[in-house]
């Protein structure tokens, strides 16, 4: 495995945080951070139990990550080995990403052609609405968890298996599932509302956010390099949702950050060959503030600034930032216009990882990869990576003209499926 | 901090919702700000300062101790028996004497700037002798 | 032979009485003096209903320590006595002790001596800001645990309380008056706030404090008042209760949340603490033992209890160090076991 | 009883308590102290009976590791530990959960790194979502001023299930912090999604992407049963007029 020589060594020079012991005393702490988040597992497992009792019971149906699927095994923060579906997967695309950095999207997509991986694009999905649960507070747990086994149970109908986008969708279903499970009441509700649209209860075995699924095929990735990374300093930035929201689910990898903080990102970036270096404030949350991104952005972009982008510039000079949430990029690509303006020096630009891993395997900067949307330079870091974005971006504006004259777009068409559609119960299925 | 109406209007960062917890002095509200000819000025370009205290600052104690009455005032451990019985305390609670303890220990200059010009010491007084006075009165007549 | 020999222990709380129990069990003869009329010291004089942290009945832990004094044939009790003087002979000591009640004298010969003459609960009634004593409902945990024995907790117009405040370390770390922390009053505390609860379920219950020092496995009863009971803890002090005529008006400040408050209680219970008992100070004076600043026995090396620095005296419990019941029979245990191996050392048994 | 018993009394909430708040936040207090007694137990009933509420409280011992890793606490002085404490005591003082619902509660970032540390399982910022849903229920001024900006985001998620719509990216208006370079994406955004290479993103303005009508209408019914159309209603009337006509129009009753 490739990444198993290259591991994080706290004492190497690169990562220049100043004084030894402070290392040390951080390791320590983070070692212990991560037993302390296992005092947690007891209810998680019984958890999980509790949800194949009910499926016995037939009160429920659990969408298996079965064969077909061909999963892989990662282990957990709880020691659980997961398993993570790698094909026929059922998109579950995010709304920020979409509306607003489509580079997101668009380069796992490319990814997945290029891997030959059969997925399903579906326009029968709505996003798990946590703007109303978190943002607003106008939700409530039952309309949530409603909206979350409606989208799980279209999945399940279309046979393909839900890669959640987004950190938060995929935070807020682990938080749904785990009280549908366990909060008998709560079930039996949203039981009934999913009756008045004619659905049931379909619980997934296992919550996927596609980080995971980027870091289980992270080696069939770096076999398809284009472009030499090994001089680029990555700095990562682990999205609050994916691996704080119900700790004990998401992918730790020991021969990845000592087992300590979650594999994803880190893990193929580290596959690439880039060097990952680490920060202070790597625990911090990214600004997003979930509001605030949005009514208060006073908030958000200052502490985006204040505790993101400036340490990591001042303490690693790394040249990308790679994070692998919605939110965490817009707030910090966003927040660095105000605070450059009031005369700060630092800057970075902040792209996702399925973006970095598309321009690694030479992925069109612009059609695919979309990172025009991006207002943080990026163009040092394309030099660096002995990408010439002049000529992809003429020959994006001269592809953008052509649209103009009316030349039909190029789509990403997902590669053919291999698994039939379920009937249940005699339901017509929409196609 | 009830403040008088026109005031509230230019106060800076008015459109902050958890306002009142912000100090003024870390708000930067720019006049005018262009970022390369977008007008960001005013909220636009509004940014806040840390409150991440990075070093302890032992000045305030080290002075104090030189103080005669000052010396035991390492021997504080916030147990707040003086706020407890301080009358002045419960009439106007920003008097906190553990609290003075507290920031002059811990050296946050920031939050003793604000006592600065609070007439609070001399309200307070004034309730108390008004106070006393009523209950004497009560007694003798 | 071991038979004639004989050991005093005074003090007969649960260091003493499990000396007691151990020497006897030793085939050695016991004479126990006791200066109240029942044996079992603290926990039976003020009757205590449990013992922390696992509310297992008093009765059942100090119950069979008390019935074997009482009837073995190698324990003489003396209650209501003390030991008033003594005379060292080379292997034996000839005491004098006086029977308080009825002012008899007896003569007893023993080889060895252990002091287990235990603590006094601090009395409130020195800290004027709690008005103990004068004003009605405010009373110790010592008090609280004879109402909790008896089932009733009643307010002084025999009503049931409704808000019930604990203040924690009443006469402790307070250099007016015990500069030491009693290690125990946390734990008793919340154990009672958790039987109050039980008693009157929808009772409000605060437990006012400064550091809550529930120590090794007593921290559960910390958790499980919080998470099962609904105990509410305010972080702070206490400067002044002041009765209304009904209700108690504490004036106190939380320095965590509320700032300066008031607020009116039906009944206020003062985790009074530990503070050497008038027996330690007559045996100190007896036997010519030194005493700490704080009055407590002092051992030769403070770390080991049982070694009074005096030749065939052994200490042990309360009297040394403020402790919880358990620490103070595991003491009596030991200082039985040095005091048998002085014993048989003086009659050569041991090389 | 003396003059001064009379004075403290006077001072006392219905529940027997005054506070005076830490040093600075007395404004807290007065505020909480306009409301009725029975409307703040409501309030905190509705708190204590959620039905996550004993998934997210157990116990507190104010050893301040939420506070330690909350964001919002490095710029505004707002702790997640004070909102446990003032929880856990709502029961007996109903009067605390008040104090913290007018602006207290909005400075939260919902980011849960206090639920990852705490070593008693508490989550926070739950307890603090649980609040916000309560201030929303209740149409409380201060959710009306948190979330007046915020209504087209609602109107966008309740009527087509995405958010943050290209529409909403056509003018710089709303994102002048965001440079010139926002201003320049904002003028040609049509034509540059046309060139987004994902079909179900492709030229799509109205939503973040297409979606069927069927899959909008069972959003609609969704959130309709599960009552987020009332608690819309209390806070953002208006809003929640433009969703049931919306719905209508969609055949949703």
């Amino acid at each position: 495995m490739m990444d198993k020589e290259i591991l994080i060594d706290f004492k190497k020079e690169e990562i220049s945080i100043t004084k030894e012991d402070q290392k040390l005393f951080q390791k320590l702490v983070e070692e212990r951070r991560a037993k302390l988040a296992k005092g947690t597992i007891e209810d998680y497992l019984k958890m999980l139990e509790k949800m194949k009792e009910l499926e016995k019971k037939g009160e429920i149906i659990i969408h298996h990550v079965n064969e077909e699927y061909q999963p892989r095994l990662v282990k957990t923060l709880s020691g659980r080995i997961k398993k993570i579906p790698t094909v026929e997967l059922w998109q579950h695309k995010s709304c920020g990403q979409c509306g607003h950095i489509p580079g997101y999207i668009s380069a796992l997509y490319w990814i997945m052609n290029e891997l030959n991986i059969p997925y399903v694009d579906d326009t029968n999905q709505t996003s798990c609405t946590a703007w109303n649960y978190y943002g607003s507070g106008t939700s409530n747990t039952l309309a949530i968890t409603a909206v979350f086994l409606r989208n799980m149970h279209v999945a399940y109908e279309k046979n393909a298996y839900p890669l959640i986008h987004c950190g938060t969708s995929f935070g807020d279903y682990k938080e749904c599932r785990f009280f549908v499970v366990m909060n008998d009441e709560i079930r039996n509700k949203v039981r009934a509302i999913l009756k008045k649209i004619d659905r049931d209860i379909v619980i997934p075995e296992e919550l996927v956010h596609y980080s995971e699924w980027l870091h289980v095929m992270r080696n069939e990735i770096a076999e398809r390099k284009k472009y030499d990374v090994s001089n680029i300093k990555v700095a990562v930035h682990a999205a609050c949702h994916t691996y704080k929201l119900m700790s004990e689910d998401y992918t730790y990898d020991d021969n990845i950050l000592n087992g300590i903080r979650p594999a994803p990102t880190s893990s193929i970036v580290l596959a690439l060959g880039a060097k990952l270096v680490d920060y202070s404030t790597w625990y911090d949350c990214c600004g997003f503030g979930f509001r605030h991104i949005l009514t208060e952005r006073e908030i958000s972009r200052s502490f985006a600034y204040f505790r993101k982008i400036r340490p990591i510039v001042q303490e690693t000079q790394a040249d990308v930032l790679i994070t692998h949430d919605t939110g965490c990029v817009t707030t910090l690509d966003k927040s660095q216009v105000v605070p450059l303006a009031h005369g700060y020096k630092e800057t970075i630009p902040v792209i996702s990882d399925s973006q970095f891993a598309a321009l690694a395997m030479g992925a069109h900067p612009f059609k695919i990869c979309q990172l025009h949307w991006h207002i943080a330079d990026w163009r040092n870091l394309l030099n660096k990576m002995g990408i010439d974005w002049q000529s992809a971006y003429d020959d994006y504006k001269k592809y953008i003209e052509d649209i103009k004259k009316g030349a039909k777009p190029f789509l990403l068409i997902p590669p053919p499926r291999k698994l039939q559609p379920r009937v249940i119960k005699g339901k017509s299925i929409v196609s | 901090m009830t403040e008088n109406k026109e005031e509230k209007k230019e106060r800076k960062g008015q459109y902050i919702i958890e306002r009142e917890y912000i100090e003024d002095e870390r708000i930067i509200e720019p006049e005018k700000l262009d970022l390369g000819g977008v007008d960001a000025s005013g909220r636009w370009g509004l940014i806040i300062l840390p409150r991440v205290i990075t070093d302890f600052d032992h000045s305030l104690v080290e002075e104090v101790k030189k103080l005669p009455r000052g010396k035991h005032i390492e021997n504080c451990w916030q147990c707040g028996l003086c706020t407890a019985v301080c009358p002045i305390a419960h009439k106007e609670p920003r008097f906190n004497p553990r609290y003075f303890i507290y920031i002059v220990k811990m050296g946050y200059k920031s939050e003793i700037n604000k006592l600065k010009g609070l007439f609070i010491f001399a309200k307070a007084v004034v309730y108390v002798l008004k106070h006393v006075l009523s209950m004497l009165t009560q007694l003798v007549l | 032979m071991l038979n004639d020999k004989a050991i005093l222990v005074i003090g007969a709380g649960p260091a003493g009485l499990q000396a007691s129990q151990d020497i006897a069990e030793f085939g050695i003869k016991v004479v126990l003096v006791e200066k109240n009329n029942e044996l079992g010291g603290a926990p039976i004089r003020w009757k205590y209903h449990t013992l922390a942290p696992d509310f297992v009945p008093t009765e059942k832990v100090l119950g069979p320590l008390i019935n074997y004094a009482k009837n073995s044939n190698l324990i003489t009790v003396y209650t209501n006595s003390i030991v008033e003087s003594y005379e060292r002979k080379d292997d034996h000591f000839n005491v004098r002790i006086l029977n308080l009640k009825n002012k008899s004298i007896h003569y007893e010969k023993v080889n060895a001596v252990i002091v287990a003459t235990g603590f006094e609960h601090f009395n409130a009634a020195v800290d004027p800001r709690y008005g103990y004593g004068v004003n009605p409902n405010v009373i110790g945990i010592n008090e609280l645990e004879i109402m909790i024995s008896n089932g009733k907790i009643l307010r002084h117009d025999g009503k049931i309380p409704k808000r019930i405040g604990f203040i924690l370390c009443v006469g402790s770390r307070d250099k007016a008056t015990n500069q030491w922390c009693c290690t125990v009053c946390c734990g008793v505390s919340i154990k009672q706030a958790i039987e109050i609860k039980k008693l009157i379920p929808d009772s409000q219950i605060y437990i006012i404090y400064m550091d809550i020092r529930t120590i090794g496995l007593w921290e559960k009863l910390y958790w499980e008042s919080m998470e099962e009971h609904h105990i509410n803890y305010i972080r702070g002090r206490v400067g002044e209760i002041y009765w209304t005529g009904e209700k108690l008006l504490v004036k106190g400040e939380d320095t965590l949340v509320r700032g300066p408050f008031e607020a009116l209680f039906d009944m206020i219970v003062l985790a009074v603490g530990m503070e050497p008992g008038e027996g330690t100070k007559q045996v100190a004076k007896v036997f010519g033992l030194n005493l700490n600043q704080y009055g407590f026995l002092s051992p030769r090396i403070p770390n080991i209890h049982y070694d009074s620095g005096k030749d065939g005296i052994f200490l042990a419990g309360a009297c040394v160090a403020p402790m919880s019941v358990e620490e103070a029979i595991s003491e009596g245990s030991a200082a039985a076991l040095q005091a048998i191996k002085y014993v048989m050392q003086k009659s050569k048994k041991v090389p | 009883m003396l003059m001064n018993a009379k004075f403290y009394l006077s001072r006392l909430n219905e529940e027997g308590w005054y506070y005076g708040g830490l040093p600075g936040l007395q404004w807290e207090a007065e505020q909480a102290r306009k409301q009725k007694i029975d409307f703040l137990r409501k309030i905190v009933n509705e708190l204590y009976n959620d039905d996550r509420f004993h998934e997210f409280f157990y116990a507190c011992i104010n050893c301040g590791n939420c506070t330690a890793v909350c964001p919002a606490f490095r710029f505004v002085d707002f702790e997640p530990r004070i909102v446990v404490q003032k929880v856990m005591h709502a029961k007996d003082e109903p009067e605390l959960i008040y104090q913290m619902m007018d602006q207290y509660i909005w400075a939260c970032y919902q980011c849960y790194s206090c639920w990852d540390v705490c070593p008693a399982h508490n989550n926070p910022g739950g307890l603090v979502l649980i609040l916000k849903e309560i201030a929303v229920r209740y149409g409380l001024d201060s959710a009306k001023k948190a979330l007046e900006p915020y209504s087209k985001i609602v109107y966008k998620i309740t009527t087509t299930g995405t958010q943050i719509t290209p529409d909403m990216h056509t003018t710089i208006a709303l994102f002048r912090d965001w440079g010139p370079h926002k201003a320049e994406l904002a003028k040609n955004i049509r034509i540059d999604r046309k060139a987004v290479p994902v079909p179900s993103l492709n030229s799509v303005m109205d939503k973040s992407w297409k979606v069927d009508e069927q899959t909008m209408r069972e959003l609609m019914i969704i959130h309709k049963e599960a009552g987020v159309w009332d608690s819309i209603r209390n806070t953002l009337k208006d809003v929640a007029d433009m969703i049931e006509e919306t719905a209508k129009e969609k055949g949703v009753k």
